[in-house]
Order: C-alpha cells, then structure tokens, then sequence
C-alpha cells in the first residue's frame, strides 16, 4: 500500500492503494473523477522528492503527494 | 527558512539577519520584501505551505549560494495575511554586490514557480484559489 | 537621499523606509546593504561625496522609476565606516517584483559607476584612495 | 572668471580662471602640473551638471568641477 496526499487547493483527503510504480499510481487517479481534472497541472512527489520518472517504482509505505500549481510570495 | 502563522515581523526579520551575519565579512545584503497589495476588493491572501518538499527546495539553494561564497535566507507566512502587510521575505548575502544582485532574482524567481505555497484571495473572510496566478510546478502533468 | 556622518544605522532606514511606504500599495520592497569587508589589514574606509551632483543623479532615477510605477530610495555615509559596519542602502519599491529586481540591479551599478563618491582605505588612520577600484565616470577624459 | 574645484582625492585648492570654453579649461589644466595627470581620468561638470562637450560655453561665475574616478557604494 502507498499513501496519496493532494496538496493545497485540491481538497481531497489522502487516500492508499496499491501500486508499484508512478505509472500504476496515474492509472488509479484518472479514475477518480473529482482528482482527474488536476493531473495535468500537477506535479509529483515520492517521500517529500520531486519525481519526473512515471517508471518509478514503490515500496510498501511511500508517501506520493500531488502538487497543484504554486504561488509562493 | 522560518514560516510564521500570519503576517511577518519583517522588521525584526531583517534586523536579526543583519546582526547574524554582520561578523561573517559580506559585502552584500539584499532582501526582498512581498507585501500583500490592495486589489480588486480582497482583504488580503491566505497561503498554504508543504514544508517537507519546501525544505528540501531550500536546502539546494543553500547548496547553490555556498558554492558562490553566499547565503541565502527565507520566511514565509503561512495563514491569512492582510493587505499592506508582508507574506514573504528572501535575501541573499554574498561578499561581492554581483553575486547577490543575481542570486536575489534567480531565487525569488525559482520561489514563486517551485516552491510548495498555495495562494487564495481571502474576500469576505473566504478563500478562493487564485488559479490564474498560479505555476504549475517543474514536471506538472506526469500522472496525466 | 540621505547622506550620514560615519556608518549608517541601517535597521532605523530599512525600517522607516517600509513604514514610509506601507500604504503605499508596494508589492515589492528590495534595499540593496552594502557593508564593510576586512581586507588587506584596513580597518574601515572613509568616503567623499559631492552632494549636488549626487542629487543630480538621484534625480533623474527618481524619474526613471516613475515612468515604471517605482518608486527609489538611498542613503550613504560620508568620512570613515569601520569594517563590518554599512555604508551604504539603496532600494527599489515597485507594485511587482519583475521590475524591482531588474531596477535594484541597474541603480546599484549605476550608482557604482556614476554617483560622484570617492573611496579610501583606512589603514592605521591614514586615507589611501582605491584608485585600483575606481571607475572613470562616464564621459571623463574630456579635457584631456 | 570661472571657478574649478578638483573634486575627491586630487587634493587641490579651487582655482580661479580666465575662460570661454571647457576646450579653453582644458588648455590651462594641462599646464599644472599637479592636475594634470589626472585629466584623462576625469569627467567635468559645469554648475553641477556633467558635460560631454569641448565647445561648451562658459559665462562669467561658473563653477567647473573636475571629478576624477568615482567608487560609492
């Protein structure tokens, strides 16, 4: 199991899947339909790092968190 | 980097930076202040931080300016901030003015489009994600 | 523009600047300190200023920021600032960044190549003009 | 007459002059010996505002500054 956090605007409680790669884990979210519409627009972490690899695979216990659009100042 | 529930004490903030690093021989001091500005009818703006990723953001810059000789430092409001008051200072120390003066514009840069911070404008005591302001991050769209 | 007898107390400028301009609706706020370095066994270094030409030039910058909706400020120390002491801060106040971080850049440099102020070393109290970091203003050489 | 004040470090006294030009200024300059040398290193001001050409002017009572390289900041 890994564990989704949706960061700032999205509003949508973390969830936990099954997963092994990034890839799986995109799968997963376009099916949800009050997360879908963001994906192109956000950005992912694994274990608080920034990821660009959708092969990049899981462990049991990562934490992935999606990034919406910033505005930090 | 220091993250403040609220406004800033941005005098207290430069004064204490000034003093910490007024032995250590630089040249260069070069803050940059954001101030929340009065704009089509809000109170103020209301931000969200995560900061485990935002300490990692941190951590390379710091690692950037102590190649160059510098230093860099940050705080940032977390919370409702009101207008004409101040969400965010950044500054950089360096030995040389060239230094600073370019690193001030490459991190407050980098900041405002890779930093993990949400923005909404807060109009009567509500927050709206101000979506048209906003970057998508470094690699946006992966999952997509 | 203010000029100072010996260091500056830049916590009271930076500080009275902000408030100067704190309902100002400023989105931006970059002073630009410039401090002493120990080198080459000075203990400080002393300065000359000429002030009239001096707000000459600061005149004009006063009218180049408004055209972009800016807004500048300066003060200088005049005679002798120890090291680790500031002699100098300038900064740029603007509604957005983009043009406050490319302003402090241009005014510093030009401040560097044309306020008519002269550098010393100080060494065992004695004044030695920096020549080696001097800078020909522009359009010198004419009577030559 | 015109007054020329030798600005920062070039340490000399105001000097009183007969000239119509800076070209006629530069004339007298170049023959004292303590300024001199540092005349091709020096922007000029007339009444305190700088002045890129030979020709220019001068009227009874102005003030001629000679300003050797600056280094402020």
């Amino acid at each position: 199991m890994v564990k989704v956090e949706f960061l700032g605007p999205i509003g949508k409680a973390s969830i936990e899947i099954e997963a092994n790669t990034l890839a799986e884990v995109s799968k997963i979210l376009k099916e949800e339909e009050d997360i879908s519409h963001w994906l192109s627009q956000c950005a992912v972490a694994v274990n608080d790092v920034m990821i660009s690899d959708l092969d990049f695979s899981l462990k049991d216990g990562d934490k992935i968190s999606i990034l919406p659009p910033v505005c930090g100042g | 980097m220091e993250l403040y529930q609220g406004p800033l004490d941005i005098k207290e903030i430069f004064g204490r930076w000034l003093e910490e690093e007024s032995r250590a021989n630089y040249g260069a001091y070069i803050p940059f202040v954001g101030t929340i500005r009065a704009e089509e009818g809000i109170d103020g703006l209301s931000f969200d931080i995560y900061g485990p990723i935002l300490a990692v953001w941190f951590e390379r810059w710091q690692e950037i300016a102590k190649t160059k000789g510098a230093k860099v430092k940050m705080a940032h409001a977390v919370g409702d901030v009101p207008i004409h008051t101040s969400s965010y200072i950044a500054a950089v120390f360096s030995p040389k003015r060239r230094v600073a003066l370019e690193m001030i514009d490459a991190f407050v840069e980098d900041f405002k489009a890779n930093a993990p911070i949400w923005k909404y404008d807060l109009v009567d005591g509500k927050r709206h994600y101000a979506t048209d302001r906003s970057t998508p991050m470094s690699g946006a769209g992966l999952l997509a």
